[in-house]
């Protein structure tokens, strides 16, 4: 029987807005699936377009960023630096063959714990359709 | 030994009659000419020209797992190492056969290679005669020959419509027993014709150096403010490396990606200034002036030391791909006219 | 490109006795091969060329192992390096001089206005057995190529380097000597991007992987790039391991997404990448995507300006937010 | 390297959905874990007394927790550590609480889950290194920023405890919209009387430097040394000279509407706020002056001359530098701008006013000397609408305004008393009268029969020459009109509309309502996200009096803290530069949004070169720097790229 397939979808919050917004979510409950992990950064201009590339090498079907809205950066522009990058790395993912909706970025802030929890069911359902990324199986 | 006649129109039926090998060949894949295992005979492609890749990899591959490790850290060979048939390489020009030559010793003595020599004694080289050399091949300054059936188990010559088909070793005969449907014997003029298309070919080799004395040149010149000169123009890459067929560096990493660890041997080069880094940061060839001048010097003055021969078969390559040209032969004669 | 004008101008810079070393182009001895010279005396300059055949760039060797071609020339007590530089090379210079990889002071640049340079492979791919090319000239969309006393003719479109075809800075953006007059520059074309954006996702996923597989991770693409000179490369490192050193289509392909992102908005077009890829990995169009995403949406030319601020490190509160989830 | 990983129970919170013996196994066989534990309540005393034993049993040299959240008890497990002698940032927070039993259902994910952010955690430990918290002195002042009740509070309780104070408000006069109100709910208690004698002690008091009239423009530094540029507009009078005798204005010729009032009256160009105004000095109106605008009139400047000769048409804006270790903010409310319901005629017609409008027609003080005249006449009939602007999706507002249920209660007593004979309803949604007293005050206002009607009126309207306001009593399931000849709308508090400006100069965040947002809901009510920086009163949310002035004094007594012990530790995630990797190229330098990275020159060898170099005080820790550096030379501590990097391979991998 084939197994379902189970993406594994990794994320990086900021530790501000996005992974206070997670904890928000835990704290009331509202529930999301467990196919997303998430690793805290303190912003997600700290985030360096190779760590989504290591993180799709290393096995992740998908991967989140997730900061704080704009205008609303706890460091003032890192949400602002981050988006630009992600957006060139996207359009190179998308140049080589991979589909750019692998790399999701949302702005949920930390009081929008029910926004994080539909992003998250949201991108898993989106990985689900895109199915594995096989790309760097080798 | 013995001496066939392969009809070229039956070459992929020659071909296909070495059921009980697997076939590497030259496949153009992406505007290259690569050794690749080959499913159908009419994939292969006889172009001898364009080789920019020696088969070499075909039996030292570039990236090769040596063990994996699983959760308990214990370790196993890796499923399917060692091919479950014998191969053949189809294709290889005398040069690179003689490439095999020059590896072989290397990875025999004093620490014998099981991965290098399990894949050697199970693969059959079928070289071609080449008639129409490179215009940077210097093969016959360096002990070799167009003709030149050196480590090659069989040796075929172009007459046109035919491959003139000679066995050069037991391992050939086999092959030669597995196709003979498709073989018939030559005639004598044939057999002349072969013989003069032999004789004319180290005349088409447009480049020469005569390496004689070159060795104590390299040693006695060893510091000499030449080298700084010679180097200029290198980009430290690793084409010429990668690309010889004689070159033989490698590196063991341990590498671990999804839970999978494996113990790898990789290619090194020693243009890579990294090759000589040491872990105290001190690095004994620091620019490329000591790397290229060490290359020169492991070939023409180590490898005569440890093997008795050059370790170069004058294939040209690193001539050809440097992308800054640096010239071996020019280099070379430089070195020798000092 | 009047030789005697170049040789002239070349003795001038020395006579200005304060440059240690001129880096220009000399031709090869072999078919059509030019290589990098390293002009260290005056009478030395009569080796200097310049002809359609120069596709290489030379400003890589301005940061290749930092200081050498100064060193070399301890005697003279000079200090600067001169330089040829073609439209695409200034950008490069430019780009150098804004990141601080070299001062601008210290690189006298003689600039070469470029009508587009030869590709070598597809030179030696048409006429092989060439043994001394001794002229190459343009006129009129024809290359005029004399070699082993033959005469020939080619269309320019023929032997013409794919990424000079779409070149939008043929003029040297800076230089300190003109050595030729200005030629006409169109505007940047991206066609052949655009077409490979209309591929379908999986068609253009397998053309890379086709490509990637391939590479052997010789690293010249990196070496031979005038804006890679960081003296460890991370690619290369083990701590952190951004890139094994498996040789295979995953590392590759990590090898060469980074390789590329590290030049968004750095790229000077020079393509040099791909010209020295003993596989022929078509390099120049990761670089060039970048190149016309960055420009279009950023507005934003890497080596234009030499106040432009790094593209990464800074931001529009307007840049593109329709992808945010 | 010796780690210990401790896997709290949380009672039954991680328990119920995480398989807790189950991860411990799975902890127990992780590379370099040395000892691992579950526990009921890791945060627990006990819990804690686990850890400390194995550091010093075991020697321990990395702790993985893995429990609820990190923003919920890294500090508190750090202490632990330190207390056992290892650094405090030895440590690595798994968060199996928020962020997955309480989040999903399926326990045996759940336990996978919980399995990778481990197993993450755990390799990422043994990467992180010491870090050393470095202390910084401390400026011994503070800078309050809104004139309030709030910010009147925070003063005071701040220069009471010996601190100087800089107090900066952006009128003329301290008091804020507290001073504007008549009387205050449940006590009925005047607003002016008990807020004056507070305003004059902020002008008396010898620690408090008040900035009226002024504006915070820029602020750099951090907690503990924050310098803030201060924009003094002038008054064109000098304030030491002024002595309030008011002889100016009634020279001037000029009358503008009174804002204090709500423009309901007028005033005249040179003014005092209102009589008690701290500091009792006039201001000159900039808009309307004929001597600024067109030089024509030197009225007040003649008179003025004659006694303290306070008039300075030469004042310019000045820009004033303080230097502060902590900052209050208090910048307050603005009422819901009732135009934007125009179904309640606000636009439309004079005896629609709104609730604040009511307390200045009300106030002795006010424009009517406190009788409450509408249009020439006494209203026979009042009609009050409850939130408006509050609780109201279509406007944008989901949230209670929190006053409007006790003030519009407060002024119906008021109509009540002023007025014996007037009909009056309230139309609700629901009275929450949740505050001491106030549900007693509700029902006494109810008994001298306040008509309370539970319906959101759906608008108001003209009939002859009354109004009709028209509604869905929902209790009663009917359709009603009900004539009126007052309306008041109770609008609703909205952040200032300086917020997102105080915002972005404070690096703040502001909650979805554009509130100022605090750093915990819960535990850290006043303190904002960024150190050193709390906050009081409305700016976070709409608040009564007595709640504003204890958020003042809470928020005081935190921004004493750092005061009163004369140092602050800077935190330790700064940036570092490994200068061998530095090429020079200053990237970092550019990117940083704090400033906080320069280029140095450093020999290399022969070589001099240019390498970047980081301030640690300005440093904020956000990495902006490491992710812009392409040799990779700079890396923010315990988030450089090999820790974050190990934690992707970790969770790439799959454990059974």
């Amino acid at each position: 029987m084939l197994k379902k397939f189970d993406p594994n979808i990794m994320a990086f919050l900021c530790n501000w807005c996005s992974y206070a917004g997670a904890d928000l979510t835990g704290t009331s409950h509202f529930h999301y699936p467990p196919n997303l992990k998430a690793i805290r950064v303190m912003c997600t201009g700290r985030i360096n377009p190779l760590m989504v590339a290591a993180a799709f090498r290393h096995g992740a079907d998908g991967v989140l960023i997730s900061g704080c809205h704009p205008g609303e950066c706890h460091y003032m522009e890192g949400n602002y630096l981050a988006r630009r990058k992600i957006f060139v790395f996207r359009n190179l993912l998308e140049f080589v063959g991979i589909n750019p909706e692998r790399l999701q970025m949302s702005w949920v802030s930390a009081s929008e714990g029910k926004k994080f929890s539909n992003v998250v069911k949201e991108i898993t359902e989106k990985i689900k359709k895109l199915g594995p990324l096989t790309t760097f199986d080798e | 030994m013995e001496h066939f006649l392969l009809e070229k129109n039956r070459l992929n039926e020659f071909l296909s009659a070495l059921r009980n090998y697997e076939v590497f060949a030259p496949v153009r894949k992406v505007g290259l000419t690569v050794f690749e295992l080959i499913t159908n005979p009419k994939e292969a492609m006889l172009d001898l020209k364009n080789q920019p890749q020696s088969p070499k990899r075909v039996i030292f591959p570039q990236s090769e797992i040596l063990l994996v490790f699983d959760k308990n850290n214990a370790a196993k060979e890796p499923k399917g190492r060692v091919g479950q048939k014998p191969q053949v390489v189809f294709g290889v020009r005398p040069c690179d056969a003689r490439g095999f030559h020059m590896l072989d010793p290397v990875f025999e003595r004093e620490y014998p290679d099981p991965y290098y020599l399990q894949k050697r004694q199970s693969t059959l080289l079928v070289g071609f005669h080449c008639s129409e050399p490179y215009p940077n091949c210097f093969c016959t300054s360096v002990g070799g020959n167009p003709s030149s059936p050196e480590g090659l188990d069989i040796l075929l010559t172009d007459l046109g419509e035919q491959y003139f088909l000679e066995v050069i070793t037991s391992k050939g005969e086999q092959v030669a027993k597995e196709g003979a449907a498709v073989l018939s014997s030559p005639t004598s003029q044939q057999q002349t014709e072969k013989e003069k298309l032999s004789g004319m070919a180290p005349q088409k080799i447009r480049r020469t150096i005569d390496t004689e004395g070159i060795a104590s040149k390299i040693e006695k010149h060893f510091d000499h403010s030449l080298w700084r000169e010679l180097s200029g123009k290198c980009i430290s890459c690793g084409i010429c490396t990668y690309t010889c067929p004689t070159c033989h560096c490698f590196d063991i990493q341990d590498e671990r990606v999804r839970g999978r660890a494996n113990r790898l041997r990789i290619w090194d080069s020693c243009m890579f200034p990294e090759y000589t880094l040491h872990a105290s940061g001190h690095n004994p060839r620091p620019t490329r002036t000591e790397r290229l001048k060490n290359r020169m010097y492991h070939k023409f003055k180590q490898n005569i030391d440890l093997y008795g021969v050059p370790g170069c078969v004058g294939c040209g390559r690193c001539i050809t791909l440097c992308p800054e040209n640096v010239d071996l032969v020019a280099n070379l004669k430089v070195i020798k006219n000092l | 490109m009047d030789k005697e004008k170049l040789v002239n101008e070349a003795k001038a810079v020395f006579s200005r006795e304060d440059v240690a070393c001129l880096i220009g182009y000399g031709k090869d001895s072999i078919g059509f091969r030019v290589s990098p010279i390293f002009i260290r005396t005056r009478d030395e300059a009569d080796q200097l060329f310049f002809s359609p055949l120069c596709s290489l760039s030379l400003v890589n060797y301005l940061t290749l192992e930092k200081g050498v071609l100064l060193e070399g020339n301890k005697e003279t007590g000079g200090e600067k390096i001169a330089i040829v530089a073609r439209g695409c090379d200034s950008r490069a210079l430019i780009q150098l001089f804004a990141e601080r990889g070299i001062p601008r002071e210290q690189v006298v640049i003689l600039g070469v206005p470029c009508r587009g340079t030869i590709d070598l492979k597809k030179i030696e791919g048409k006429f092989p057995d060439a043994r001394n090319c001794t002229e190459v000239t343009e006129a009129e969309g024809m290359y005029y190529i004399r070699f082993d006393n033959e005469s020939h003719e080619v269309p320019k479109e023929e032997l013409l380097a794919d990424h000079c075809k779409h070149c939008a800075f043929p003029n040297p953006l800076v230089y300190d000597v003109l050595l030729e007059d200005l030629v006409d520059s169109k505007g940047a074309a991206y066609s052949d991007i655009e077409e490979m954006e209309k591929m379908a996702l999986e068609e253009r996923h397998e053309y890379w992987k086709d490509k990637f597989a391939r590479c052997l991770r010789c690293y010249a693409c990196r070496n031979a790039c005038p804006l890679c000179y960081c003296d460890d490369c991370i690619l290369e490192r083990v701590s952190p391991q951004w890139v094994n050193r498996s040789v295979n289509l995953s590392e590759n392909l990590m090898f060469h997404l980074a390789r590329s992102y590290h030049l968004a908005g750095r790229c000077a077009g020079c393509g040099e990448c791909e010209r020295v890829c003993p596989v022929n990995l078509p390099l120049m169009l990761l670089n060039r995507k970048l190149e016309k995403d960055i420009k279009n949406i950023f507005e934003y030319t890497a080596g234009s300006n030499l106040d432009d601020k790094p593209l990464f490190a800074s931001f529009n509160p307007k840049d593109p937010n329709d992808f945010i989830f | 390297m010796k780690l210990g990983v401790y896997i709290c129970h949380c009672g039954v919170n991680i328990k119920a959905n995480v398989n807790v013996a189950k991860l411990t196994k799975f902890a127990e066989q992780l590379p370099r874990v040395r000892v691992a534990r579950d526990y009921l309540y890791m945060c627990s005393e006990p819990g804690q007394q686990l850890i400390k034993k194995d550091i010093e049993e075991h020697g321990l040299d990395r702790v993985v927790v893995a429990a609820c959240s990190p923003r919920m008890h890294e500090i508190t497990f750090r202490k632990a550590l330190r207390s056992a002698g290892l650094n405090p940032h030895c440590l690595e927070i798994a968060n199996i609480r928020e962020q997955c039993s309480w989040v999903h259902e399926d326990r045996m994910k759940a336990t996978q889950k919980a399995q990778k952010l481990l197993a993450a955690a755990v390799s990422k430990a043994a990467l992180l290194e010491p870090l050393e918290e470095k202390e910084v002195e401390v400026t011994p002042a503070a800078l309050v920023v809104g004139g309030g009740i709030a910010g009147i509070q925070a003063a005071l309780d701040i220069a009471d405890t010996g601190y100087k104070v800089y107090l900066v408000e952006k009128e003329p006069s301290i008091g804020g919209h507290m001073i504007q109100l008549d009387k205050t709910f449940p006590t009925l208690d005047c607003s002016a009387c008990i807020l004056t004698p507070k305003m004059a002690d902020v002008g008396n008091h010898p620690n408090i430097e008040l900035f009226s009239y002024s504006e915070v423009v820029a602020v750099k530094g951090f907690v503990g040394n924050f310098e803030v540029t201060i924009k003094k507009k002038p008054r064109y009078i000098d304030e030491t000279k002024c002595n309030a005798c008011g002889q100016c204005a009634q020279y001037c010729s000029i009358e503008v509407p009174d804002s204090f009032n709500l423009n309901l009256s007028k005033r005249k160009c040179i003014y005092i706020p209102f009589p008690q105004s701290v500091p009792a000095c006039y201001v000159i109106d900039p808009d309307h002056c004929r001597y600024l605008l067109t030089r024509d009139c030197t009225q007040c400047l003649e008179v003025c001359k004659q006694g303290t000769n306070a008039i300075d048409f030469t004042q310019k804006e000045e820009l004033v530098e303080v230097k502060v270790g902590t900052i209050v903010i208090a910048t307050g409310y603005d009422l819901f701008d009732v135009t934007t319901k125009p179904e309640y005629g606000y636009h439309l017609y004079d005896n629609v006013i709104t609730g604040l409008e009511f307390e200045r027609l009300s106030n002795a003080s006010g424009p009517t000397t406190g009788e409450i005249i509408i249009n020439g006449k006494k209203p026979k009939d009042v009609v009050f609408i409850q939130c408006v602007g509050s609780r109201d999706k279509t406007v944008g507002n989901e949230y209670c305004s929190r006053v409007c249920c006790m003030y519009t209660a407060k002024q119906a007593h008021l109509v009540r008393e002023k007025l014996p004979q007037a009909t009056i309803t309230v139309f609700y949604m629901d009275v929450r009268a949740f505050g001491k007293g106030f549900e007693e005050f509700y029902d006494r206002v109810k008994q001298e029969g306040v008509k309370y009607r539970r319906g959101n009126p759906s608008e108001v309207y003209r009939r002859g020459d009354r109004l009709v306001v028209k509604a869905e009593d929902t209790l009663q399931g009917e359709l009603v009109e009900v004539e009126a000849d007052l309306v008041v709308l109770a609008s609703g508090i909205i952040p200032n509309k300086q917020t997102a400006q105080i915002a972005s100069l404070l690096k703040l965040s502001q909650s979805p309502d554009r509130f100022l947002l605090e750093a915990h809901p819960k535990l850290r009510p006043v303190d904002s996200a960024s150190d050193g920086i709390f906050l009081a009163g409305c700016c976070q949310g709409p608040k009564d009096i007595p709640d504003s002035v204890a958020q003042a004094s809470a928020a005081a007594a935190k921004s004493l803290i750092p005061l009163s012990t004369g140092k602050v530790i800077i935190q330790a995630l700064t940036s570092f530069v490994q200068e061998s990797d530095c090429r020079g190229c200053g990237f970092c330098v550019e990117a940083c949004p704090f400033d906080a990275i320069e280029l140095r020159e450093v020999k290399r060898g022969r070589r001099v070169l240019e390498v970047a170099s980081v301030n640690e005080v300005l440093c904020k820790g956000c990495g902006v720097c490491a992710s812009v550096c392409l040799s990779g030379a700079i890396q923010q501590k315990s988030f450089a790229d090999r820790q974050i990097l190990s934690m992707v391979a970790a969770l790439g991998e799959e454990y059974a």
